[in-house]
């Protein structure tokens, strides 16, 4: 009972502090906490990434590798994408394959990268039908201070941007950049009564309404959408979401992806 | 959103392939209490879609430290049958499944009076028995109306389906051909009132084509609403026939 | 204890009904519930059936694809059967793998298609020792309302003996009905006291003292039987049992499945 | 049943391949009490078939919410070793063998009085080292063996073999060759007094040929009482040398 | 509650007995248990040994079939070892996949074939890079008495040495005896206070501080270690066991093994 | 060890190929309290290798019955980054990570004072992020720190590292490429007192080598040990910016 006792005392708290225009942090609605990025930590992965988000932190390895294409795309690459919400990151987080919320992470990372063509499919074919370059993407999420889906979105595309296809490896040539040509970018925003609050923490994301994460591309298109949590939205506020999400997307791709 | 692989015009003369205006859904037929054993159940066809959905609860818990001492937890299972698709699934959850399990329950669990029954579960399977593009919206739609065949307190039905885009055009409730080869699919959910409950999207939209995609898709869930409050209205002024192994007594076809 | 005390009290309420030759739905013993049988409602599989055995329901769809053959039967195609006692149907079905009810039913099913011959597996060879037919029969229980044997068999032979190979999608050739050369029919009684009852509803399922289902072909002769549930047979009653099996059969068959 | 790819002759002079009569039971060799760690255990030999059973309990019920409130519940594992086949079997059930051990308990569970350990587990576990057609009626006359050395109260012993039909004759317990290449196996397990406990049947029958296999069967599992008997007597007898790790004091052959 | 009492009470019981230089079954503390061993019981295996130690009963069945190699070991066979704890050996086995524990044994018995070289690999090459022999060295519990590492470390070599490669089922020549070119053996031994305990049983296991298994190879190296249950141990009495090990291995090699 | 395939020399002038000496370790970094949500944390470089150590607890058992009424229980896990090693490892445990679990477990059991927490679980978990041999020593040793700084009672440090032999010679701390071609490896933990809790050998050695083999693993645990205990004080004279949430604050280089 007590957790459920706190659980309300927080979100009046919350809320309270809402009601000024604040949070318990003293960012605006709109503001990001402080993001760095870490490219190629991971020697032995052909792309990495170890993203902070505030106290989140995130690594993302990027590992391409021959194999065989699905049989209805013969001439393309593959991509996987996995998240692993290891219980080191969480005391929430327990052992074991990945419940519905890490399959959920891997597949609107998965959504971002694929829908907004970041990768050239075709270009990863090796001998069409029979041999392509899989490029793996795996989340590892490190520390789970709130928002891990922009962290973790952030982390993929900076990895596979800086990813090698290890060519020389497996005697089909040259090593060689992997060629990325969109910049997918993830921004979450929680609904909280009326207030629209973006890159939540734990304790925003716990007692929000509902949450939003909306993936645009460089040139300002949407490429992914995904309400989660229980929890109305309107269509006016996901307008005014996607607006922000643009806005904010265009300042972390030019901040630390030089796009 | 694969992409176009060969040029495959989607529209003649104003019409989709299957005859379809771009703001029209395809034919819905809905059966309510179609189970025995369920507390409530719902048989839905959306186009060549076919799902049916059953309620169980509130009952107990189990395991019990899933428990919730002031409300009663929701559960979801969207299932595809083995023979449902093109070629052979595999029977069990796969992580598709598992993701439209979590964003339809959660596109459910808001209209649910869950405090009325705290420490018990709301248990909802889906099955998917032919799928063709927009299954968990047909599932959902299912769903809601075996929520109000089982008796389940609700504040409203929750109506589902996409708008895609196709051809560089904006359309209603996209069928299998035109999801594999259209540039964008959004899924949504919401109550009468127009309140959004399920939000998905994939594929490429600019800010304009999302808000007309909303917009579609929002009239055709009021459509599937009309139908949905019809077959369970019917249904319930012809309870001279009432109890627990009653077979399918009202349908509705559009 | 309270559901123990009711399925005492049940049982003792079917039993004095028994004593008297009557049964709760008014049926005689060797009578069977309203079946219905349609076939061909999934275009997506090569074969379905949708059966209704009294408010029982179970919908079998067929699939058909090349595969490897095993390796002690190079020349012949394969079938398999799975069951799905999906929670859905039934309060008392769990999600998760097929547990041994399920199990059961699927290999008895199986056995009834494999040991009448039904389905002639030389013929499903396409490449010896390469490439075969793989005949994927998945019984999908929707309401189980007692006797899922019958009804899931009755099912999978309705949705084979409309099946399409389809030839013409895998570039072998053009599509042409499965060839069925015997229809197996599965008739299942309970025993209870010395009263044998045949097509059991989940009432009389769950106080029987045992149960068995026998599996007859066309010609009459039998291809399979399964003792299941706890309890004791005579040899008498067995024989009694296969007597009756085998004229409900016929009757089922020349009814529903037109031979 | 495979049906017999290529011409064999399964009888010469009247006597099988392994110069048995057609009505004639393999070598049994059993043991009694051979393991240290359970309550009861047997080993049996049936042909080649080599299986080990053992029984713990009655016990503690775990996980909780498996228990019986007026009853113990019956558990049976059978497990073939990987070695005991010609292919190497992966470790661990498959679905055979759930069925297996499904009907097998379900052989047993009728003569355990259950009512008299409410709320406990007898657990009966069964190890094919070898197999030759036959390990599930092997198993279950160890099981049977070992849960009498567990002192587990039973209305009655139980005893089991198939018959078969090959080279259109009906024959006792076949042996693999006769399983692979025969036209029907039906399994039977059976009190003394003839309540027969299990019964399985595949291939094709007419209902003489059915009624005949039953008779022989019937016949073979009295023989097999006989030696289940015996070898328990013996070991009564010489129980000077009690105590829970005392190994293999009876051993009976055929 | 119970049950730690009852440890605590045979814990002094026998530190008691050891601190008179006893053991409960009178054994010395450098003594084995009787040990008895046989070969080609299971002839559906292709080599096989049933090992008996004290009460302690191991099956070992080797199964050597045709497969692929490993992509970095293209011209060598492959060992793979199981074991099966399985619930009839051990009121505390239950069933299921092997927990850590029997994948510990596994490893082990593993570790000592592989690291001493006593199969050798390359010799088990049929084409390079395509089909090697595959050596399956299942390890079936049967009785757990206490010290599973010496029993199934026997039985694995007993029953390697006694093999049998199956050629001529596969068409590849003629059967051959599997080459066995070492002969390791594992010696247990565990730390109770300042005593070192050699072939524990169960209760002296369950008492015991440590655990130290060390293989030894028919020169006397040292080919396998594994430290094993929480406790202290120092290097002395590392050193110590290692001596002793190393003269019991040579005695169980020359009597059950005959080198 | 998979022997030596082809003729690599490891050793150029009495160093090895990285340039060390025998019985020199690789470079170390250790960061303290790197994590927010775990109660205690490490971050450590050994050489190549990097792993990332957290500490939960002592916290409440689920399941329950797992609960001990004298003694905290510890568990271990020990986890491979998919993209750690050469070719992606799938996620989740395989049968290498349950023993090096469990070896893991047992080296820092004896130091945690279990008794001061009946009832409940102390939980360690190790992602491996990048491996290059020697991963289990590593984890071990943030492990030690992690569970130091989540204020778990403990009777000392533990320590780990391991020996190996190379082209004949005994070395300290073998690299991966010295681990793949090398004769043996013998991974140790112990404590600053010299009471060894881990010990696993596999390769070939005589009694001195091994012998040779501990006197090296022990002055490289003894090493590390210093570095160890300076980063927690360094943390700990440092504590003004106390706090749950506060990152990695010390920060120590070999």
């Amino acid at each position: 009972m007590s957790d459920v006792v706190m659980a309300e005392i927080r979100k009046d708290y919350l809320y309270h502090l809402m009601l000024k225009g604040e949070r318990a942090d003293g960012r605006a609605f709109d503001e990001y906490r402080e993001i760095s990025l870490e490219t190629g930590l991971i020697r032995k992965a052909d792309g990495s990434a170890l993203v902070r988000l505030g106290k989140t932190t995130v690594m993302v390895g990027v590992k391409i590798q021959p194999g065989e294409p699905f049989s209805d795309t013969p001439n393309k690459g593959v991509i996987i994408t996995n998240a692993e919400l290891v219980p080191l990151a969480s005391p929430n987080f327990e052992p074991g394959p990945p419940n519905e919320v890490g399959i959920e992470l891997a597949r609107v990372v998965d959504r971002g990268v694929r829908e907004s063509g970041a990768i050239d499919l075709e270009s990863l074919c090796i001998t069409p039908g029979e041999k392509v370059w899989i490029v793996f993407i795996d989340v590892h999420i490190l520390d789970d201070c709130g928002n891990l889906m922009d962290a973790s979105s952030l982390g993929a595309i900076a990895a596979l941007m800086t990813a090698t296809v290890p060519a020389a490896q497996y005697a089909l040539g040259e090593d060689y950049p992997l060629p990325v040509k969109d910049v997918p970018v993830a921004t979450t925003a929680v609904e909280f009564g009326d207030s629209v609050i973006f890159d939540p923490d734990t304790d925003e994301e716990s007692v929000a309404d509902t949450k939003l994460t909306v993936i645009t591309t460089a040139d300002g298109s949407i490429c992914g959408m995904q309400k989660s949590r229980p929890g109305f939205i309107s269509q006016d506020q996901i307008y005014r979401i996607v607006d922000i999400a643009c806005e904010r997307a265009k300042e972390i791709r030019e901040k630390f992806l030089e796009v | 959103m694969i992409g176009m692989d060969e040029k495959l015009s989607f529209f003649k003369d104003g019409l989709r392939l299957d005859g379809r205006l771009p703001d029209e859904l395809r034919p819905i037929k809905v059966e309510v209490g179609v189970l025995a054993r369920a507390d409530g159940s719902c048989y839905m066809e959306m186009g060549d879609n076919k799902v049916i959905a059953a309620v169980y609860g509130p009952r107990e818990v189990h395991p019990r430290h899933l428990q919730e001492v002031t409300r009663a937890i929701v559960r979801y299972r969207y299932n595809m049958a083995s023979f449902s698709v093109e070629e052979r699934k595999r029977p069990g959850p796969d992580r598709r499944s598992y993701e439209v399990s979590k964003v339809s329950r959660e596109a459910l669990e808001p209209v649910i009076l869950t405090s009325y029954f705290p420490r018990s579960v709301v248990d909802v399977f889906v099955e998917v028995l032919q799928a063709d593009a927009g299954t968990r919206t047909a599932g959902i739609n299912a769903a809601s109306v075996a929520l109000a065949d089982a008796g389940i307190p609700m504040r409203s039905l929750i109506s589902s389906c996409a708008a895609g885009k196709v051809d560089g055009e904006i359309v209603l409730d996209p069928m299998k051909l035109e999801d594999n080869f259209g540039e964008a699919d959004v899924p949504i959910a919401m109550t009468p009132g127009g309140e959004i409950t399920l939000l998905q999207m994939d594929g490429r939209l600019s800010k304009e084509e999302l808000q007309r995609a909303l917009e579609l898709a929002k009239a055709g869930c009021q459509q599937i609403y009309e139908i949905q409050r019809k077959v369970l209205v019917d249904r319930y002024s012809h309870m001279d026939d009432a109890g627990s192994c009653d077979e399918a007594v009202a349908e509705e076809e559009i």
